[in-house]
């Protein structure tokens, strides 16, 4: 189609295109007519519907950053084995949907060997949601795609087997605005500035709205300012906790600093209803350095909490129902983390963490 | 691959290992001399330990708000080819499946005109084309309308909806997620063009309570799918898990169940459905034997968030049980009760989770004309401050 | 001792007198000793140390607005059945201790004869914790004693016997100060007002200090303003919900009002760390009319909870964990009270008490 | 009784039914001209549904700052002898033991000089004496003190500490309340007496988890005793309990453990105690065959109180384990860290509950120089608003 063709008609809002269009026969058959799925080995699901039909999934990992070339490999590899459809999934990975039990096999052997492991279903780790750190985002206190890869190559054999007592969702964010929404996660990888923001006077009366950034503030340590004849603002530096709001609404007040940015690790939330109601990730370790290119201080991290979950938990009990069955205490002392004034919620609803019960564990030990 | 422009030992790093390496995928790319500057760039945040982008833009396609992330470099003389480097929100299909043509289509429009790399997909949903300049934008679009392509969501707007797979693939979908989705995406066509919210605004749509796109922590609107009556029970294929023995009906089954209802003697599996929550765990792991009942829709929740600025919100229960039903009247008019009144009430950058936060549960409903239900809160108050209208 | 004596040697700071020297010697004697105790009837209890010995404590009702006159009448019981020992309950009972087992019968007989009857103990309703009301405070959107009496000679049988479930406790108090600190009972009685602070313009410069006023107001309704050339405060009527902590600071802003005053009720608190961890009161009922001098209505109320409580709790379970079992929709509906916008919180931490989960129960009918 | 003054239709119909009457003991007293007209102005409040009280000043006797509530009719001219009608508190012995000479004593000096009506007790815990005048409050207090009694707290003060009767009458006190609930008000007399704090502080003690004080609802230090071992078993006892069927075991006693701990086979009951947390329930319901364990002290919580300004409190945990003896040199280093502190940087009005969650508890821990524990919290911080200090 060439471009002057284009032109003459230019379309606007037609909006995405039907799904339909995309959905292989045997789905359009069996839509809503499924009965059950079973997980004959790991990275294989086969949902067989009321009609006796029999459709077989087969997930691959991705690192969600694609070229267009492994695209187009996708797409040849759906060609060959499944008539030309495939999908993502919610955690970017890519499922190719076979109607053929023969085809699942071969399938597997090209995707591994091709370099696209095979798994991220039932009690595994699956792939890790994550955001754009320093390929493409102004905010970013770290990189998110190497960190995520560092991470994904050391918990590699918990994504290709499923011997974890629960689901196990890592999510990674590159800032507070927290676009990977760590903050419901079994594991969340959280990118964190901690110092105050750079005022560039200068610039930030004509770049900024002064009453937007003041008003971005939670903690209200912003105040207008007239910095050498200009109008600016002031940072109260004891207020600031530096979530970086104030520089998502003006560039000029940036948060990145090579020394002290790094990544904080929180743990025990969930999505699903599933047993226990939607939890919030909660702060396990506040601090660890930035180092790239294998930042591993973070990998050993998550990697001891998996262990210490694997170990310790009960079948069927994610990470945050493990930890409420054994306590708090009991978590820090089995992961060897130490617990701070960090860990002390400090903000509007801070109270309502505070333990106003009786109702503890002690030991005569300690 | 194309020879490198810049040495990355850093980045060269991620490529050894076991997960598919993005570095490996920006590679493939690498024949674009925006990505030869991109390695070029990422290489000196690696060594650097700090991002190179600038705040974006307001750049866009024509008539439309959002859609388009403006990005730039803050080292431009360095690397000329990614001084400006945008990405584009491309709207997916519901439920993210594809044709392999469909994939290829998309391939060849960006390999036309941008840098060959994407995200499959965005957080939000969307596809993620990574990193153009603002000339390409418009032969971009213009491309992908006429592949059958269209725009997602940015800025204080409706933002790209998503479901899962639901009654595609998955014998528990209560409601049809990814009709639903299709239909409020198109639907919501300008709102979702042309910014006008006080604030972004996303609905998600999963299928049951299992919530595989993660609605309830991640969206204005969370569309969950329920039952009313009884979880549909096979005696035959219970007894066969209890045979099969890997599973302690007892202990694995019974005892999960948060409001303890399932009873279990050891042959026969009886559930007291007045108090199941509905929380999908007997199901889950009893799929051959145990189903949602037959009297289905979705509970509709409000207000998830991430916690910039007054902390993360779940989104919680707004309509407790609703048929869900084409062509989905019922659900647009509260939608157009509740945009009406958090567009002209709502602060800019006031999410509807917090602005119902602060002008009050009680007087949002009654503004969008819904009754309290206790079902709405955890429990009724328990401080005194009543606000007795007399 | 006469008075100048008194005056010529005036002690200050000397404190309670030390409760050794009213401790029984059954007592002294086994201090920290005790073993287990029982319940033999309904009233007493019957504490057998490790060394054998046996206390009978006697528990007997009072209205805790008490006569001397009364007073008297206990010690000269006390004198007659149990050595001159007695003490008061943290819930205003009195009880008498015993050793001599033949002793209980005939004190019991003398005490219901006086008219104090003998109960409160195990799974049964003990005296209502309450405040001053009408006869000594300020503040009183109601009467304390009146509303308690009422309530008691209602639910009576239930001090008597020991038939709930569990233990069920019922505290009154007539303001939101909430002397009675009605926030954590099993059943709170709560008298409210409803209408905003009537200023007295005329005194209230001479009378309050204003910062304090505008500080005293939760909401931020009171401003400071100068009415008829006097210095005063205003209220934001739309933003005042009554509490009349404007009130507690400046006797200038009444809030008492006989037509809109009236009666709150709340459930589902308790205080113990047995089984389920303490907690707050729930909002019942919004509001029931000021009905002396027996206040019906709040009567048949809470009746009604206690019967419907009564009815469907499974042993052992307080009020508050019966309804969390049930769920408060079908506590609702239970009861017959009807849901409204004033159950919804709208605080501060409002948005958590909201329903952050799909864990809901449904039913066809609705 | 003494003729009537006035008629009081409405309070005469509360001497009726089976419960106690508050107007028969006021009529008792009504010898006294003040409860005469204490009846008068009680039945117009009746009939008009509105209380007859004025905001009491600033009255008390010589030195004192507290004990003295002040009290003012606004009818004086039709009930001159409830002109003035302020309230003693007489801080009553811990664990409210009397001997019937102490109690007559009392009676004696209110009758001398006072209407005779008293509260047995405050809902603080103190013996309130019911109504006198400015003049009688010298009088009163020397006599008091000459008998061995003196003034509880009032106003910004600590205010009379509490206890329950503990060791000296139950079987599951793990440590002495009453001895502590002395010790503390008498250690403490000046802070009492003389209000010198931005608020009031209130202590209470009780021997067990099971709170007989409420002080976890009512007290701005709580005192709760607990144990760190494992919890007394006695088997036999056990077997008792289950022969006698009146407590199902299995259900009662282990299916309402809130950490289900215990373990029944039907015929013998194991414990877990590492994750026992000490809530009571199995003690309370097998008082023959359970006890406490012996390594006993207590948990002090802190900030508990009434909604007034910014919503009730409960007590949260400060100190998850202490030993809590004689003569509680740890204790009163923590109470002096604290009150410093508060009285330091307390704003008017603001209970210690309110000031650390003002201030934050991990500043106000590292202030009074205590480490932080996961005990004193639920969970650990949802949201990443953290202060690092680097
Ligand atoms: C493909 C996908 C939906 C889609 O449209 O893309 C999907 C598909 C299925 N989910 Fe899911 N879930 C998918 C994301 C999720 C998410 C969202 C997320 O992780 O961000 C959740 C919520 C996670 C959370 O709670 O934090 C989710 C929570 C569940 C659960 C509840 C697990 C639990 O015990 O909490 C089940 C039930 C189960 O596995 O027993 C479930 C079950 C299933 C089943 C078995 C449903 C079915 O019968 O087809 C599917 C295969 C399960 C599996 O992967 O083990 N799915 N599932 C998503 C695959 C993501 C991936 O690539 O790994
Ligand atoms: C691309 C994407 C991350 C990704 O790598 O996938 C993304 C990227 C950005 N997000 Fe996001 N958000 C993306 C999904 C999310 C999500 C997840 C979701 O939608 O499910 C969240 C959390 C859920 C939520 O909405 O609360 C999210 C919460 C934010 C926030 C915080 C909003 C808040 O109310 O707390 C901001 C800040 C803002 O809007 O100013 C933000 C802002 C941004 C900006 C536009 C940066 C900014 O300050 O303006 C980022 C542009 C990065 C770039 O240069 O490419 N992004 N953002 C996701 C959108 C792709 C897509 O369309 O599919
Ligand atoms: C005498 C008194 C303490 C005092 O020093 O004055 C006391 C005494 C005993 N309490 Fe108590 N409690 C007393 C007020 C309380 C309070 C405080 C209150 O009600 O304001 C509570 C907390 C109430 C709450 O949770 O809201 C209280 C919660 C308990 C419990 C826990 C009950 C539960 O299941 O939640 C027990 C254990 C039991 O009864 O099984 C208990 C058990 C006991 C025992 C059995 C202890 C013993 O072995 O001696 C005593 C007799 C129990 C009874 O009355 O049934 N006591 N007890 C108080 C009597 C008040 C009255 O006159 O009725
Ligand atoms: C007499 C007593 C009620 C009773 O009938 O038992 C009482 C009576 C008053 N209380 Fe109280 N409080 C009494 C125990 C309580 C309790 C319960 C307790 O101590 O366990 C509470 C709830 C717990 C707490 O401290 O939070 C309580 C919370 C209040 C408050 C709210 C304080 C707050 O921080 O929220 C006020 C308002 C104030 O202090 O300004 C208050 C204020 C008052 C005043 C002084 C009225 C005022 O506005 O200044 C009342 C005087 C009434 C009068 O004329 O006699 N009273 N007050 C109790 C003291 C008797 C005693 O010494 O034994
Ligand atoms: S989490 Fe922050 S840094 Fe990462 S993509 Fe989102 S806005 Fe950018
Ligand atoms: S980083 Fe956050 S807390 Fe600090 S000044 Fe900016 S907006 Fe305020
Ligand atoms: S949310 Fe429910 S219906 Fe949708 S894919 Fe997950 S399990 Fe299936
Ligand atoms: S769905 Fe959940 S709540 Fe309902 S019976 Fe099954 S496990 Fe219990
Ligand atoms: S609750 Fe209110 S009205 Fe009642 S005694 Fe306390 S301060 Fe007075
Ligand atoms: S009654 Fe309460 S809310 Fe109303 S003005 Fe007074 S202090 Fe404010
Ligand atoms: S608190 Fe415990 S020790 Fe004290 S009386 Fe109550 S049950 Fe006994
Ligand atoms: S004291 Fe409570 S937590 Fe401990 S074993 Fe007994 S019932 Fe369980």
């Amino acid at each position: 189609m060439s471009a002057d063709v284009v032109k003459a008609k230019r379309k606007t809002d037609i909006g995405p295109p039907n799904y339909t269009k995309f959905l292989p026969p045997i789905i359009k058959e069996n839509y809503g007519k499924w009965k059950y799925h079973e997980v004959p080995q790991p990275g294989v699901l086969v949902h067989t519907s009321h009609s006796g039909a029999k459709l077989y999934s087969v997930r691959a990992a991705t690192p969600r950053l694609l070229s267009i070339e492994t695209l187009r490999l996708f797409a040849s590899i759906a060609d060959e084995f499944t008539g030309g459809f495939l999908r993502f999934t919610s955690r970017n990975n890519v499922e190719f949907l076979a109607t053929d039990e023969g085809k699942v096999a071969p399938l597997i052997a090209r995707l591994k060997k091709e370099g696209y492991p095979v798994g991220g279903i039932g009690p595994s780790i699956t792939n890790i949601v994550h955001t754009q750190g320093w390929v493409h985002c102004h905010s970013a206190a770290s990189d998110a795609s190497g960190v995520v890869k560092a991470l994904m190559d050391e918990l590699y054999p918990r994504f290709e087997n499923m011997d974890l007592p629960g689901k196990t969702r890592i999510a990674f964010a590159c800032c507070l605005n927290m676009c990977g929404a760590v903050h419901c996660s079994d594991i969340a990888v959280l990118a964190v500035h901690r110092k105050p923001p750079k005022i560039n006077h200068a610039t930030l009366g004509k770049t900024c709205e002064i009453p937007s950034t003041v008003a971005a503030c939670p903690t209200g340590a912003i105040r207008p300012a007239t910095v050498d004849g200009k109008q600016s603002v002031e940072v109260i530096e004891e207020q600031c906790m530096f979530c970086g709001n104030c520089f998502t609404v003006c560039p000029s007040m940036t948060m990145a600093d090579p020394e002290n940015d790094g990544i904080s690790i929180w743990v025990g939330g969930k999505v699903s209803n599933a047993r226990h109601e939607p939890m919030f990730s909660k702060l396990a370790i506040p601090y660890l350095p930035n180092n790239p290119p294998r930042w591993p201080e973070v990998t050993a991290a998550v990697k001891n909490i998996v262990d210490v979950y694997a170990k310790n938990a009960r079948k069927f009990e994610r990470i945050g129902e493990w930890i409420e069955r054994i306590g708090w205490p009991k978590f820090f002392k089995l992961t060897g983390i130490e617990f701070t004034k960090y860990h002390l919620d400090d903000f509007t609803h801070a109270g309502e963490s505070f333990k106003r019960s009786a109702q503890l564990r002690h030991s005569s030990e300690g | 691959m194309t020879d490198k422009k810049y040495p990355t030992p850093l980045l060269d790093d991620l490529e050894k290992g076991p997960w598919p390496s993005f570095v490996k995928e920006i590679k493939k790319s690498a024949k674009s001399p925006m990505v030869q500057d991109l390695l070029g760039l990422l290489e000196r945040s690696y060594e650097e330990k700090i991002g190179h982008w600038k705040h974006g833009g307001l750049v866009g396609v024509q008539g439309y708000g959002g859609g388009v992330i403006g990005r730039y470099s803050d080292l431009p003389a360095e690397f000329p080819d990614v001084s400006e480097f945008h990405t584009i929100r491309v709207n997916q299909p519901s439920g993210w499946f594809y044709t392999s043509d469909a994939l290829r289509t998309l391939c060849d429009i960006w390999d036309r005109h941008g840098s060959g790399l994407t995200n499959m997909h965005g957080s939000t949903g969307d596809i993620v084309f990574l990193g153009t300049k603002t000339t390409e934008l418009e032969p971009i679009f213009s491309e992908l309308t006429a592949a059958g392509f269209d725009l997602g969501g940015s800025g204080s707007d409706m933002r790209t909806p998503s479901c899962c797979n639901g009654m595609a693939r998955c014998e528990w979908a209560c409601y049809d997620t990814m009709a639903f989705c299709n239909d409020v995406t198109q639907t919501y066509q300008d709102e979702l063009h042309r910014p006008a919210f006080p604030y972004k605004f996303k609905i998600k749509a999963s299928g049951c309570p299992n919530d595989c796109v993660a609605s309830i922590a991640r969206s204005d609107m969370s569309v969950i799918g329920t039952w009313r009556d009884d979880i549909q029970i096979d005696p035959a294929a219970v007894k066969e898990y209890a045979l099969a023995g890997k599973l302690d009906i007892g202990k694995d089954v019974a005892g999960r169940c948060p409001t303890k209802v399932i009873d279990w003697d050891g042959t026969t599996l009886a559930i007291d459905n007045s108090n199941c929550v509905k929380c999908m765990h007997c199901i889950n792991v009893m799929p051959k034997a145990l189903s949602p009942g037959k009297d289905r829709g979705a509970t509709i929740l409000i207000g998830a968030k991430a916690p910039i600025v007054q902390g993360a919100l779940l989104a919680s229960v707004l309509v407790p049980f609703i048929k869900l039903e084409q062509p989905y009247e019922d659900v647009k008019e509260l939608i157009a009760a509740m945009w009406d009144l958090w567009a002209e009430h709502g602060k800019n950058r006031e999410r509807i989770g917090e602005f119902i936060q602060r002008i009050g549960l009680g007087n949002f409903l009654e503004q969008i004309g819904l009754d309290p239900a206790p079902e709405m809160v955890i429990q009724p108050r328990t401080n005194p401050y009543i606000f007795y209208n007399l």
